[in-house]
């Protein structure tokens, strides 16, 4: 589990980083995705996760931490992936207006040379 | 016994899920058409949420249910972008 | 007793009084002579001469306490911890130079009142003017030596913005900058240099610096300290090899030369030196590099002032070489040749100063400075040509005239041995040498101008200038003869308190008399004015009608040097080192981000030693690692389509979202899940509303072969991709198969339904615990959505995506070619059912969002879940519907839902205030409804509330926003076809 | 707890909730949004001052109490707690003082030319106090992101190719920095198991040696999505582009935005990784010192190399971030206290800087107009209309007067006396060489020589660039009109320069305070400790158990 | 009355949801009833043709034939995919509707498309003809009359 | 894996039943999805996965949870219904648009678009 984890968040990472790299506005979108999805991943990969122990309290009474998984982890993640969604579609709309003054899809406005 | 029987057998699904899961992925990568790969991203969406169910019911736990929820009333949100997209060459008009 | 103390006080505090007004008065009056109206030439010469007039008796006045008792101090503490305070100090040297500033600067001023044009914004110059006088006081009465050096570059940005001050003109322009530029350099220079002084010192002080010689010349750091200083005093000084900006700062007008560039400013280096020649002379280094550098402009800039055609020019020469004179007294590190070094500094500002003016009466009244164009001046203006001839005669050493006297010391010390070197053995011979060019350029300047035929075609008809200009000049000349004839009755007791101040105990016998006798020095004198006429009558046809400059340094122009390397060093060199330094593309930035980030990382653990636990399959899941066989997949593939095929790339996206969303529930964070999912349908619409504004793409493969530069781009970003993926793995996989830490999340846990009141634990956090980041989210989506929304009000799009979409056209052909079908039939038959189902799924949606919103304190869920399902139904129906047959039924104003959204969260956070708690302090009470039952109440519900309505008109504006183009677009068409038809119907 | 300790919160909220407010009004109704703004932004200063007056009271031993708030009423570190002290005081008034400079600028033109300024500009305010107030590392990410967030709104506000383009790859270098942030902090995380920056210095020391490097290793991640925004050599190339092609006042106050990154590394290195760090005591400082040094001298080729203006400010801000990243690298009390003070100058100089070019270049091209025009056209029509405004009297000895603020600004900017640009500089230099304080002292470090080389060097490249650029402004023969220059343009650009003077002129009271403030910076454990004491208030809780 | 409850079933629908998510329990049916009416008022909004169900009783008795229609094909489709023979061939068969209410047609739309082996594909409103396509298709006048009599005419008798 | 425990063995076997038929239903059905030669195919096979391959998984849900609760736990149908009611449209509008693009593109086998507004009885087309 922890090394599929691992694995799922490194090939996140990397993709979107190669994507990071490309000269298309679009690439860099997906790959900005790709990259928070790994981030996300990473973050919620510090709180040492576990199957079927959700930070959802069961009683009413005292409880032992050690039955649940950690909470702020996924506390972090939730504000990450709106931060996220948030820039996303600004990285978008800029792209956009930047297609549309420059006439070029390419990250720096105009086609290389 | 029950247990063994329960937890056997959402194995079992699960595994037969991830499968359909891998045949819709298959779809949805080889296309050959737009229309073909949508199609295949929504059958993933499907897998998605029954797995989801699966792994509800593994747990033993009905607070992953909503997730399976959301899947299903909402899921198809952006299918239909999509469609509409291939359509019309633009979402809304 | 206590009489006497008021005295002492009193006396300190008028000390104090006057060293201060001494800085404060020619400030105050640069500031006051800015205000004036630009005609105000009188106003203006009223005000600076009147400054100017009172420095120099507020200076005479203190001379009784300087004589008595050595020398008198001002102390404001400023900013003690760095050793600086405003501390001035006034010595004997000191008030010599104040005197000197100050009186030449009434001269100097009253000049200008009569050079200057009436049409000249005068207001300006005065300013600058008293400015600069201000900053040369205070460079000579700084008791501190950041003080000083503050002074000191004043003096620099003074003297360049007069230099500029007609900058109409080029050459104004170029020697205003050229002279910033090295005394900038040099002042840099300085201050390195105190710093040094500082740190050997331990303080800036003046006086604590002057006391601590022996320490300072035996320091380690006494080399780069020295050259530090020498480069600051060489460059003010103008001496060789600094020495080119000089000629250039004559494009000043002439009261500033005479004033800055003769008499005071370029005083300040060889001031400097003096000053602090008591703690850096006497070593062998100084005498080489002070005396070389004294040496060479000395007979250098004789020799070249005597090729000089423009009469400024010449006297620029003039005092380089006469300034070379004091730096090479100076450098012999006798006590003699200092006294020699402070008189002759007198003797020059006095003889310079009236030269400079008389040049500039020449120039104002005959129209030219050229000596070859000018000619016979004498009988147009014989008083003027006389107190030339008094002025230069004293520039040549003839007796009975102060430059003499100097000059006669300087024989005798440059005669004497000091340091045994060739230097010294070389030293009375280029005295000698110097010595007679000056005589030459002397002749040269006075023969040249005043005597031969009459001068021909002149610009103006040359004539005596008025009294009050002539005034100055007279007096100064006045000054040259009466110190060198009875120089003990003059200038003695005055020089005298200036040399003991600046040597003190070390002070030497010296004699001021006019006749020593046959002694040396008077051969060499002899030698000289001989030598100097010789000179000047075998050069005389040729410097008539010669090019300007000597004859093999002509070619060797400083100023064309020093421009040249500006322009390839600050220029050319900076751009192409910034080019390849930096970039403006994107993509090697990023590149850059990814490499850093990644050897950063990689730094600890190698260095350290990463252990990265046992690879174990115990516990892997079959399902799981199933799972996520698709979603690396997914990666991949968007990876690798993003480019020719978007929406393959889009889609393949959103399946490694979709399966990041499983791992969520597989690993218990149904809260991520649900909201992952969301915002996963609602990112797959944003970009697919953005798709269509993107330019189609094909895969062009006609192009044939990838270039190999291509190819090694990319297996660079693969490796770069790999690397950090890799890393990312490692170091997740690191952490996890470690002991987690005692964490703050144990305090959530066993709190969150005790003291929190809600069982989803993560939810608690996110509106109570750390309800503050949520706070800060909501604003950022709220911002963010402002933001695109303000960007697509002046959104235009490229050309190529103006028109509708291909399928809306040919459908569009389509329907308008069939008589039985209407515009939009296909697509309203296209939508016909879907959109029932759509519409009423409406209400639907928005019960599970209020049930999402409900049950989130408790079970997965809140707020942002419910917005983003809510703002979903709103877009399902733009998508059934269309955008007008939507916004015709609903009104859905965006900004005022995030306004309310902001408002009302902080609102609700502000409540805890009442209370007296902090902010957001949550307050949960149960009611008691009827039939209801208890019902929890929570002011974290609230609090959501606010979330959850931001959250739904963020997500809705920038939705619509974007799809808001579309109509836009169609709107600017129709009425660019309504004009269209307009002007064919006109 | 009284109002009068809530005051600590109001950097915050009060932006906030006029940002929310002013998104109530009519986007039309300018001249109210204008004077709301105006009103709030002004309280803040007024706030601002209250919290430095805090700040810089003494108790008992002359150690200052530092000011804690806690959210939600919960106790450090469970909950997230603002901490006030001499150097969040510092920066929160500094970004008040832009603030309002900037926002008086704007009203002359700038705030007209696109939806939603007055609320972006707010929320920005509300981002900067925010990441300056908050003693959480998370929360500190989620107020970078909202600073960040309004500052892509900034910096794209007035549209244009030239303004998108570098807000493009300004949102992109930002974007991937806020995804190292991440990282950062939740490895940071998962190996100490807290958020809280006091508990972390706590626990820092504690923390096994089997975890140590990847505790560094999150810590160097971090640093480096800090560096980028602090536009370190080679992550800052975007700085320069995206801080000229903004709108004038937004970049004035961006100004401090590039601070927010040293801000946050100073305090963060001399936190984690001070004297009482334990094995990772002065972790990262000489990356910090060769990083900066660097960063210096590629920005001072850059002042030299740049033909225009804005360019020039925006490598002059390369400049002045690698001299205090060095300067922080050299780990040193008495060169922080100088580079406060370095600091703070630099900030208010660069940002009067950059509204001045605006108004220069006005005189210069007159072709800006028309594009300010055809800009208009572009816009969504009726909404932007040009209504004649209050104070629009064209300042008869407008070019002397731009003439006296740009030579205030070069010699500011190149360091040169007699204000505080020098005094900042200055200040620096004589504690690289004497940083026990100035006493007789033997021999220099190279490392030091270098840095004092190039921070000189600096400061001539600007001298340079700044003489060739005003030269050509103002010297060069001028044609056609004296450019129209509002009193409410100008004014900010003299009220900043004004600061900068009294600066000076009580360089002894403030070298005092940034020397404070330098010396519990590099002693933290008061800091720690007032954080980690501070209980929360009884009687809500127990409340909502019932 | 009418104005609070404009389309009583769907309130009743969303009460049904909302007790179907929450449980059963007065505190749960007082809240929902308060968002089923909030909701359903949202729907106003938005003006939809309001159906007009006349026969209630019919409503069983399509969904049972529904659901074993759908059983009955999930057999005959999963069996084809499994043997891959199939008895006739796949083909677009057009129907001629005369059901024109579109909650009716959505609902046929519904039921067909959630079919295995059958799928709505193109709609003509004015005509009212139906194009679907069969994937396997044997007798294409049985399907079409098969559609029309077993849910059309129960639509129609629903609805019209 | 303690809750089920507790459980008789028939609930058991009958979750297990069900759930074996909705996954393999599903699986199924995706097969077919990857197997079918055209599109017009392909859009049947999904449909087996929503009605009873979710239908057996949900079963299972209610089976197994109303048996945990001990009460009638029956929110899955929620999801039943929304599925039928959800696929449809977007299957609908793919197979329009997919009908479309073949149209424009002029590909084999498909219908005109003449004979669904043509009053005269139409003939199927075959598909090859
Ligand atoms: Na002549
Ligand atoms: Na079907």
């Amino acid at each position: 589990m922890e090394l599929t984890l691992a694995i799922a968040i490194g090939v996140l990472t990397g993709s979107g980083v190669w994507l990071l790299l490309r000269p298309r506005t679009f690439q860099l979108i997906i790959g900005l995705s790709l990259i928070s999805y790994g981030v996300n991943l990473f973050i919620f990969s510090m709180g040492r996760p576990r199957f079927g122990a959700p930070p959802v309290l069961l009683t009413d009474g005292a409880i032992n931490p050690a039955d649940y998984t950690d909470p702020v982890p996924q506390a972090l993640v939730l504000t990450a992936i709106v931060i996220g969604f948030a820039t996303t579609a600004l990285f978008l709309v800029v792209l956009l207006v930047s297609r549309g003054l420059t006439g070029s899809d390419h990250v720096d406005g105009r086609e290389p040379r | 016994m029950s247990g063994v029987i329960i937890s056997w057998s959402v194995t079992i699904a699960q595994l037969l899920l991830v499968c359909a899961m891998a045949c819709a992925l298959l779809r949805l990568v080889r296309g050959p058409r737009a229309q073909d790969r949508i199609l295949g991203f929504d059958a993933l969406y499907v897998g998605a949420m029954l797995l989801l169910l699966t792994v509800g019911i593994r747990t033993g736990s009905t607070i992953y249910f909503e997730t399976a929820l959301v899947i299903s009333l909402l899921g198809f949100v952006s299918t239909v972008a999509l469609a509409k997209f291939l359509m019309r060459g633009e979402v809304i008009e | 007793m206590v009489a006497e103390i008021p005295d002492e006080l009193l006396r300190r505090m008028t000390d104090h009084t006057s060293l201060l007004l001494l800085i404060v008065m020619p400030f105050a009056g640069a500031v006051a002579a800015g205000f004036l109206p630009s005609n105000a030439r009188n106003a203006e010469a009223w005000l600076a001469g009147a400054v100017a007039l009172g420095v120099l008796v507020l200076t005479s006045a203190c001379y009784p306490a300087i004589a008595a008792g050595g020398a008198i101090r001002a102390e404001i503490e400023w900013i003690p911890a760095l050793g600086l305070n405003f501390t001035l100090r006034m010595d004997g040297f000191a008030w010599l130079f104040a005197m000197l500033i100050s009186a030449i600067g009434f001269l100097v001023v009253l000049y200008a009142r009569y050079y200057m044009s009436p049409e000249d914004p005068v207001p300006r110059f005065f300013s600058f003017f008293l400015a600069f006088m201000g900053a040369m006081l205070g460079i000579v009465l700084s008791g501190n030596l950041i003080l000083l050096i503050i002074f000191w570059e004043l003096t620099s940005i003074f003297s360049f913005l007069l230099i500029g001050y007609w900058h109409h003109n080029a050459g104004a322009r170029d020697g205003a900058r050229m002279a910033l530029t090295i005394t900038g350099i040099g002042g840099l220079g300085l201050l390195a240099g105190v710093l040094l002084i500082g740190h050997i010192v331990g303080s800036y002080d003046l006086e604590q610096v002057l006391a601590s010689g022996d320490q300072i010349r035996s320091h380690e750091l006494y080399i780069p300290t020295l050259v530090l200083v020498l480069l600051g005093a060489l460059t003010k000084s103008a001496q060789f090899p600094f020495h080119f900006w000089l000629p250039n700062a004559m494009a000043a007008p002439t009261p500033v030369s005479a004033y800055l560039h003769s008499a005071t400013m370029v005083k300040a280096g060889v001031f400097l030196m003096a000053r602090l020649w008591p703690v850096l002379a006497g070593t062998e280094e100084w005498f080489w590099i002070v005396g070389l550098a004294g040496m060479a402009s000395f007979v250098l800039g004789a020799y070249f002032a005597i090729f000089q055609q423009d009469i400024k020019g010449l006297l620029a020469y003039s005092t380089i070489s006469h300034l070379g004179l004091i730096t090479m007294l100076l450098s012999l590190g006798s006590p003699l040749g200092a006294v020699a070094a402070i008189f002759h500094m007198m003797n020059h500002a006095t003889f310079k100063a009236s030269l400079f003016m008389a040049a500039g009466i020449i120039d104002h009244e005959s129209g030219t400075r050229d000596i070859r164009r000018l000619s016979g001046l004498f009988r147009f203006m014989p008083i003027t040509a006389t107190l030339a001839m008094v002025a230069s005669a004293a520039m040549a050493g003839v007796p009975l005239l102060n430059g003499f006297l100097s000059k006669e010391m300087f024989f005798a010390e440059a005669a004497a041995t000091h340091q045994i070197s060739i230097l010294d053995t070389a030293a009375p011979y280029a005295a000698v040498l110097g010595s007679a060019f000056a005589v030459a350029y002397s002749i040269r300047f006075i023969h040249g101008v005043f005597f031969g035929p009459p001068p021909l075609d002149l610009p103006r008809d040359p004539h005596e200038a008025p009294f009050l200009m002539r005034f100055p000049m007279q007096l100064l000349v006045l000054a040259c003869l009466v110190v060198g004839t009875i120089p003990g009755l003059t200038i003695g007791p005055f020089l005298h308190t200036a040399v003991t101040s600046v040597l003190g105990p070390a002070t030497p016998q010296y004699s001021l008399a006019v006749w020593h006798g046959f002694t040396l020095p008077l051969m060499m004198s002899v030698a000289a004015l001989i030598g100097g006429a010789i000179l000047f009558l075998s050069l005389k046809t040729y410097l008539a009608n010669c090019e300007e400059g000597p004859p093999v340094f002509r070619r060797l122009k400083g100023q064309r040097i020093f421009e040249r390397a500006m322009v390839t060093v600050s220029w050319r060199w900076a751009r192409f080192v910034e080019s390849q330094l930096g970039t403006r593309r994107l993509q090697p930035q990023l590149r850059l981000l990814v490499w850093i980030a990644f050897a950063a990382a990689l730094w600890p653990l190698y260095s350290l030693g990463l252990d990265p636990g046992g690879v174990t399959w115990a516990e892997s899941d079959p399902a799981f690692a199933a799972v996520w066989a698709i979603g690396i997949f997914c990666a991949l593939g968007a990876a690798w389509q993003a480019k020719f095929h978007r929406l393959a790339a889009l889609i393949l996206l959103g399946g490694a979202g979709l399966v990041t969303c499983i791992t969520f529930v597989w690993l218990s964070a149904p809260d991520l899940a649900v909201t992952q999912l969301l915002v996963e349908i609602v990112t797959t619409v944003l970009l697919l509303l953005g798709l269509r504004w993107l330019p189609k793409r094909f895969e062009d493969n006609s192009l044939g072969l990838v270039t190999l530069a291509a190819k090694l781009r990319r297996l660079r970003d693969l490796a770069t991709a790999v690397a950090a993926g890799l890393g990312m793995t490692l170091i997740s996989y690191a952490v996890m198969t470690r002991m987690p830490p005692a964490t703050i999340a144990d305090y959530f846990l066993e709190r969150a339904y005790s003291d929190g009141g809600g069982k989803n634990v993560v939810n608690v956090i996110l509106v109570d615990f750390r309800g503050f980041d949520t706070f800060g989210e909501i604003t950022v989506l709220g911002v963010v959505a402002l933001t695109v929304f303000a960007l697509l009000r002046r959104f235009r799009p490229a050309p190529d995506s103006v028109e509708s979409p291909e399928q809306q056209r040919v459908q569009k052909a389509f329907d308008e070619a069939r008589p039985d079908r209407e515009a939009g039939d296909t697509v309203s038959d296209y939508l016909l059912v879907p959109s029932v189902i759509m519409q009423w799924l409406f209400p639907v949606i928005i019960v599970f969002a209020a049930y999402l919103f409900l049950r989130g304190h408790d079970l997965p869920g809140g707020g942002f879940a419910a917005g983003v399902a809510m703002a979903a139904a709103f877009i399902l129906q733009y998508m059934a519907a269309g955008t007008i047959w939507v916004e015709a039924r609903l009104r859905v104003l965006p900004v005022n839902w995030i306004g309310f959204g902001l408002l009302f969260a902080a609102m609700v956070g502000m409540g805890s205030w009442l209370a007296g708690y902090p902010f957001l302090t949550s307050h949960s009470q149960y009611l008691e409804l009827p039939l209801v039952g208890s019902v929890p109440v929570a002011s974290a519900t609230l609090f959501d509330l606010g979330v959850f309505s931001l959250v739904v008109g963020a997500t809705v504006l920038m939705l619509i926003a974007l799809a808001h183009q579309s109509i836009r677009r169609l709107r600017a068409s129709r009425i660019a076809a309504e004009a269209e038809a307009a002007s064919e119907a006109a | 707890m009284g109002w009068a300790d809530q005051i600590l919160i109001a950097p915050i909220i009060l932006p906030l909730v006029t940002g929310a407010l002013l998104l109530l009004f009519d986007e039309r109704r300018h001249f109210l949004k204008a004077m709301v703004n105006v009103v709030s932004t002004l309280l803040l200063v007024v706030v601002s001052l209250v919290l430095l007056n805090f700040a810089d009271a003494p108790v008992g031993n002359g150690a200052a109490t530092t000011g804690v708030y806690l959210l939600g009423n919960w106790a450090a570190p469970f909950g997230i707690v603002l901490v006030l002290d001499r150097l969040s005081a510092l920066m929160v008034m500094l970004t008040a003082v832009l603030a309002v400079a900037s926002l008086v600028f704007s009203l002359a033109r700038w705030h007209r030319s696109g939806p939603h300024f007055h609320t972006l500009f707010q929320l920005l305010l509300m981002g900067l106090n925010g990441a300056f107030l908050t003693g959480d590392l998370f929360n500190l990410f989620v107020f970078f992101e909202v600073l960040l967030a309004a500052s892509y709104g900034l910096v794209l506000h007035g549209s244009g190719a030239l303004r998108v383009k570098a807000g493009l790859h300004y949102i992109a270098v930002n974007l991937a920095g806020a995804s190292l942030f991440l990282i950062g902090v939740s490895l940071i995380y998962g190996v100490t198991g807290t958020l809280n920056m006091a508990d972390l210095a706590v626990r820092i020391p504690a923390v096994a040696a089997g975890d140590r490097m990847l505790l560094e290793a999150g810590a160097a991640i971090l640093g480096v999505a800090f560096l980028v925004k602090a536009g370190m050599w080679p992550l800052g190339f975007w700085l320069p582009n995206a801080y000229s092609a903004a709108a004038a006042p937004v970049a004035a106050i961006f100004a401090i935005l590039s601070k927010v990154g040293i801000y946050v590394l100073l305090r963060l290195s001399l936190l984690f990784f001070g004297a009482e760090a334990g094995a990772s005591a002065g972790f990262g400082n000489s990356w910090l010192l060769f990083g900066g040094m660097a960063t210096i001298g590629f920005g001072a080729v850059g002042v030299l190399a740049s033909q225009a203006m804005g360019r020039l400010a925006g490598f002059y801000l390369l400049v002045s971030s690698g001299t205090l990243l060095a300067a922080i690298g050299t780990d040193s009390v008495a060169v922080t206290s100088g580079a406060l003070y370095y600091m703070v100058s630099s900030t208010l100089t660069v940002s009067a800087f950059f509204l001045l070019i605006e108004l220069v270049e006005r005189a210069q091209d007159p072709a800006s107009d028309v594009l300010a025009v055809t800009m208009e056209a572009y816009g969504d029509d009726t909404d932007e209309d040009d209504i004649q405004d209050e104070v629009g009297v064209t300042i008869p000895a407008t070019l002397a007067i731009l003439g006296i603020c740009f030579a205030g600004c070069g010699v500011l900017l190149a360091g040169l006396p007699p204000l505080s640009g020098f005094i900042g500089k200055f200040a620096m230099l004589t504690a690289l060489f004497n940083p026990e304080g100035l006493a007789p002292g033997g021999g220099i470090a190279g490392g030091t020589w270098v840095l004092v080389t190039l921070i000189i060097l600096s400061g001539l490249s600007a001298m340079i660039a700044m003489t060739r650029a005003g030269i050509r402004t103002f010297w060069a023969p001028i044609e056609g009109t004296v450019p129209r220059v509002r009193v409410i343009e100008i004014a900010p650009v003299a009220f900043l320069l004004v600061l900068c003077l009294a600066l000076t002129v009580k360089g002894g009271l403030a070298m005092r305070y940034m020397d404070a403030t330098a010396q519990s910076l590099h002693a933290p454990a008061s800091y720690v400790q007032d954080v980690l004491s501070a209980e929360s208030l009884p009687g809500a809780k127990t409340e909502a158990a019932q | 009355m009418r104005r609070l409850l404009p389309y009583p079933v769907l309130a009743a629908s969303l009460l049904i949801m909302w007790v179907l998510l929450n449980g059963l329990s007065v505190g749960h049916v007082v809240l929902g009833c308060i968002v089923a009416v909030g909701a359903s008022l949202a729907m106003v909004a938005l003006q939809p043709d309001k159906p007009m169900v006349r026969r209630w009783d019919m409503i069983p008795r399509l969904v049972t034939v529904v659901l074993i229609d759908i059983l009955r094909s999930n057999i005959e489709v999963a069996a084809i995919i499994l043997t891959g023979r199939r008895m006739g061939k796949p083909g677009f068969v057009m129907i001629p509707l005369e059901l024109r209410d579109p909650t009716g047609l959505a609902i046929l739309a519904c039921i067909i498309t959630s079919t295995p082996g059958t799928a709505w594909v193109e709609y003509h409103a004015g005509s009212g003809r139906l194009r679907i396509h069969v994937l396997d298709l044997i007798d294409e006048p049985a399907l079409v009359d098969q559609i029309k009599q077993r849910y059309e005419s129960l639509l129609m008798e629903i609805f019209e | 894996m303690t809750p089920f425990a507790d459980l008789p063995v028939w609930v058991a076997l009958l979750t297990a039943f069900f759930l074996i038929l909705g996954s393999g239903l599903t699986l199924l059905g995706a097969i077919g999805l990857l197997k079918f030669e055209r599109f017009y195919q392909r859009i049947h096979a999904p449909t087996l996965g929503t009605t009873w391959g979710a239908g057996g998984l949900l079963i299972a849900s209610i089976i197994l949870f109303s048996a945990l609760q001990s009460r009638p736990v029956l929110h899955e149908i929620l999801i039943a219904i929304f599925i039928t009611v959800t696929t449809p449209v977007s299957l609908m509008l793919l197979a329009r648009a997919a009908l479309y693009r073949d149209r424009i593109e002029g590909n084999d086998g498909i219908p005109d678009f003449e004979a669904i507004t043509a009053s005269s009885k139409d003939q199927p087309s075959p598909d090859p």
